[in-house]
């Protein structure tokens, strides 16, 4: 199989569901000309022409505005916002509009819209910046809120969003996009709400997602040198969020950390750590633990900045906490 | 225009407001929950509007909607039952009175959060020129909506993008309480499209058949690729702002001379004195009018209640 | 000591800190001539004056803008939002301007602001203004996230948030307005970020905050009779979030239930659960417990809207769970 | 004007010029991270504006910031030392780049997220105008900002409060790779203040002069109580929007163009045109600006990393 990068993979899933789906556009600042910031988009522009790569004002209610009138009429949007920090400036749209309208009238209007958007920190961007508010979407019943870590995971997760009728928040991370993975040139799609243990293991289980799949991989590289098996499970998508072969998982291990990059309080490993507890009590040997950002505005300075954040030594050290 | 046509806007604006009368009553008995907003006194605009529209044109309007979902023919017995939150609403009572939309009749809600449906409905009309069909959304809105972010992104991009979008502004002069003046920069709200270079005008929105004519008119500038059009129609609510509003704002002397000015008093003199209708036809319906009302209530209240089970219910589409 | 409703008790504590701090002043939507939709500011207009009780245009985003424009050249506004649902149309200076000002520049700003608002459900107001989103705001360093249970907080907390050199959310809860409690005549203040047992109990704890204050006081009372003493501790303040008397309590009754009336995933009783687990594990007899509100946008039917939120029948039902 | 403050005018703009291009080879040296958007192409603006205010009016504006923290009298060796994130960096290292502030200086920043500033501004102005103080806030603020909602927001409640803000929209052309004709409704952005029936007016941004007679002029307008004022300078950024701009949406010679009408060269010439400066003068405050910048990066350079436990500082006041 061919390892290609995250941004490859992504880019290959919206050229390829444009290529099948006419009703498929993308609209976002920088979509078009520039190519994306993050260069996902680069040749759209002259292939699928201005009509299906719009390039917008710099205004992000409405290209989420837009692209939920859109679905709503029809059509299989993608709703780009530059980056999750920008998505505060399209949030009701997102989490009052896009969540609620196939609810509120009943069931009879739809909104097939993917809103792809771009998380996380450590590139020195600072405070406004560098977020990972991913619990804050998760939090709303009616979106679908998915959050890759591997190539082959985005680009199968990102089609299915297309795809879906309902409207999928979908978090790329800003430092991923040169990661490289296995990839099929064959079709493929993941489904969305299905975790998935990316590495199997007997001694704890780590639940994360995104860009602390990388993190975690990695400490259980090193704790294997050490003779500790983790089993790391990604979720992959946060809501709906599949607890499943979490709960399997710690039934076996006896042990968790959960391990994301956003603040701890209120973050996504709350969540997780309390359904743990809830549905896998007896099967507890120590408490959850929570690797994750430390609660601070993300400063400028680099040191400062990756002190911040979580690194793998974190995850690790949590990892020989719960043993 | 033919004389049943007259015959029906008349109809439309005796049967929203009998409903609304209905309403008030219902909700005073406790039948009714949450925000009703009353549309007495506007009838004309929409009316006006959804008469000049083709049926390939969609409508989308903010909460104050009983008048919309009338006038493109949502039954009666469907806008009861939703207000009564009961299974045969046509939002099976998941929406309730701020929530009235009809898919297949090309009426797209109902929206709550002022100015948020704005957008929206550029993406419809950027979806009508996408896939080459010659429909216009026609949005309506209140003067209070048009100082929110929305109104400005919304209005932005359907210039940009050249969109077949009908804005029509409902200024009926407060947003809750605080008169256009003390809340927007310009009186004359249609001032705001020459921002955007988006040609405007302004109606009487008392008198339905100046409201169609204008909207008729800008509707065709639409269709012929000229892009956004905003229409204000000037106009007023007779009642306050929902119910329970204590309506310190104004004079009720103000409420007064307003209505004197009713659009459905003004139609009827302009039917009778122009000889499309006579008196006891327009009497027939306003009596046709009360027992289609009855009939509705009495629909609603015999109605069942939603499921249990449709609380989880279209939470996804899939 | 007197017994006044939490309408006005919060009238109380707005009306004494204007007239002891002219910098003191309000703005929003209908607080001015209308008196304030849920007439908390009635009166206020013509006692104070158009200049310091300022209706505004509706437009969230320039409320709390301006007011933490004001707030940085030295005054201390008060920007209401008219209800919580509306907080998201505003999202970017809450989040981004207002919780980072301060850290962004190095400490050179201050952004002594109150956001007052008003969450809840209950009311037949549909899915778009029914929300109890607490912990979507309470998840950002930076900003206060207030929600208080009882007049006496109400008033003291809101008078501290004023005085606070920081940017304070302080959420009301739309149907406890005509709530009663004691409340002394003479001034004090509640300090912010003090959780406070509201009830003692030995057999189990519950933990809460606002309107849940009420259903878990009720249920308490329920479960007396049945010989069940369970104490109750108010969080009061989301973030800074006090686990100090959480933690205290838990380890002496063993067993833990949460109840918030927001949705279940990735809301407070996912932290509070976390934390406990976190500190607490050794004294956990049975997994701390959830109730919260069902993951669906709220409907407009009385009846599905009800079976929606949580009821003080959940409570009892899950304090005897962890029993 | 004095001679002084014409020398002091020119030695704002070069030191702005010298100070990015030393920053330009920092940041290609690693030594500077995140986003670093130059205002190369655009000092007259900034400096025109401060050369035009009084102490007690402040100013705000968005990222692209080095200017005007050059301009107010922010020492660059703080400016460099921010860029570096060094302790010694006027915001402690924590904001970089994009959030240059010296409050004591009536400079209010630097702020990233587009438009978010305007809001911001309105409230500075209010309470300049709450308490009687007679400053006038200028805001300063892309092209392109001028489509989010925010700008809506902030005009309006500007017009209808009658706040002492001067608008400052520096159009550049750009908005990162969009031209303003493919984003903006209008091309000519001052149009978009008469939706609010503020007062406005162009002028040419490459020439600090008319900058600084267009701003004083307006700035008196609003000392005197007339509300706010829409300036739109006329400018164009010489360099990428940051650093890794591939420059695809705009041909070199468009860029060729318009260095040629540098805003330094310019100034120059009319210094020296005017009989208010001669050459060898002006080569004078080159060097010396050279050494002061020098010296400056040699500051930063040596200057120390923010401590540690900086990391939990400043996040809350109290
Ligand atoms: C974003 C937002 N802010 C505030 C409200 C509360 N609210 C509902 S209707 C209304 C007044 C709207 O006035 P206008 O647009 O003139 O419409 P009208 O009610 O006069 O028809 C307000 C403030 C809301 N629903 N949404
Ligand atoms: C709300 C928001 N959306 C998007 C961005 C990303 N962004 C940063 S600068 C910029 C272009 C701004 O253009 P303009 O206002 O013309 O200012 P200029 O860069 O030309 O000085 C964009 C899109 C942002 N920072 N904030
Ligand atoms: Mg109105
Ligand atoms: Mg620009």
């Amino acid at each position: 199989m061919p390892r290609i990068t995250m941004r490859q993979a992504i880019s290959q899933a919206l050229w390829e569901e444009m290529e099948r789906d006419e009703r498929v556009f993308i609209m976002g600042e920088e979509v078009g000309i520039w190519g994306g910031t993050y260069a996902v988009t680069k040749g759209f522009y002259d292939h699928f022409g201005e009509k299906r790569v719009r390039d917008t004002p710099i205004a992000e209610a409405a290209i989420v505005g837009a692209g939920i009138g859109a679905a709503m009429a029809g059509l299989r949007p993608i709703s780009e916002l530059m980056t999750v920090n920008f998505a505060f400036s399209a949030m009701d749209h997102i989490v009052n509009e896009a969540a609620k309208m196939h609810y509120m009238f009943g069931g009879q209007m739809r909104v097939p819209l993917v809103i792809r958007t771009v998380g996380g920190g450590g590139r020195q961007l600072g405070a406004t910046h560098s977020q990972t508010p991913d619990a804050v979407f998760a939090h709303f019943p009616g979106l679908k809120v998915v959050a890759p870590g591997t190539p082959y995971d985005a680009k199968g997760l990102l089609k299915a969003a297309i795809r879906s009728d309902d409207p999928v928040f979908f978090i790329e991370h800003a430092t991923m996009y040169q990661v490289r993975g296995e990839v099929p040139e064959e079709e493929y799609l993941v489904p969305i709400g299905e975790s998935k243990i990316q590495r199997p293991g007997r001694d704890a289980t780590i639940i994360t997602y995104s860009k602390g799949l990388d993190w975690s991989l990695k400490a259980a590289d090193q704790l294997a040198k050490e003779g500790i098996e983790v089993e790391v499970v990604d979720l992959r998508t946060l809501r709906p969020l599949d607890m499943e072969p979490v709960v399997a998982s710690v039934q076996r291990t006896n042990r968790a950390v959960v391990v994301e990059e956003g603040w701890r309080s209120y973050g996504v490993g709350a969540e997780v750590a309390a359904r743990i507890q809830e549905e896998a009590f007896d099967y507890l040997d120590a408490p959850v633990l929570r690797v994750a950002q430390k609660e601070v505005p993300l400063p400028y300075n680099r040191t400062l900045e990756q002190s911040a954040l979580p690194q793998v030594a974190d995850v690790v050290r949590a990892v020989k906490e719960v043993l | 225009m033919e004389k049943d046509t007259h015959l029906d806007i008349y109809h439309q604006m005796v049967l929203i407001r009998r409903v609304e009368e209905r309403a008030t009553e219902l909700y005073q008995q406790g039948k009714i929950g949450g925000f009703l907003h009353l549309y007495i006194g506007q009838e004309a605009v929409s009316t006006g509007l959804v008469a000049a529209r083709r049926p390939q044109d969609r409508i989308i309007t903010a909460y104050r909607d009983h008048g919309v979902a009338l006038n493109v023919g949502i039954p009666a017995t469907q806008v009861l039952a939703e207000l009564l939150g009961k299974a045969t609403g046509m939002s099976k009572g998941k929406g309730g009175s701020m929530h009235m939309a009809d898919v297949e009749r090309n009426f797209w809600g109902g929206h709550a959060i002022v100015g948020a449906h704005l957008p929206i409905a550029a993406g419809m009309a950027l979806a009508d020129q996408y896939s080459g069909s010659n429909g216009v959304t026609i949005c309506m809105f209140g003067d209070g909506a048009t100082n929110i972010g929305f109104f400005h992104e919304a209005l932005n991009l359907s210039k940009v993008w050249n969109l077949p979008v009908l804005w029509v502004c409902e200024n009926n002069r407060y947003g809750m309480g605080t008169a256009v003046k003390r809340a927007s920069a310009v009186d004359e709200i249609r001032q705001k499209a020459n921002g955007y270079g988006i040609p405007n005008a302004a109606v009487d929105g008392m008198d339905v058949m100046a409201v169609r004519q204008a909207a008729g008119e800008a509707l065709e500038k639409i269709r012929a690729g000229e892009g956004p059009f905003l229409l204000e129609a000037l106009t007023y609510r007779f009642r306050g702002h929902s119910m329970g509003d204590p309506e310190r704002y104004r004079d009720s002397s103000e409420v007064k001379k307003w209505q004197e000015n009713d659009p459905i008093g003004i139609y009827r003199a302009y039917l009778t004195a122009e000889g499309l209708a006579i008196e006891p036809e327009l009497d027939a319906i306003e009596n046709s009018v009360e027992e289609e009302v009855q009939a509705a209530v009495q629909f609603a209240e015999s109605s069942p209640e939603p499921a249990p089970e449709e609380l989880f219910t279209d939470v996804y589409a899939a």
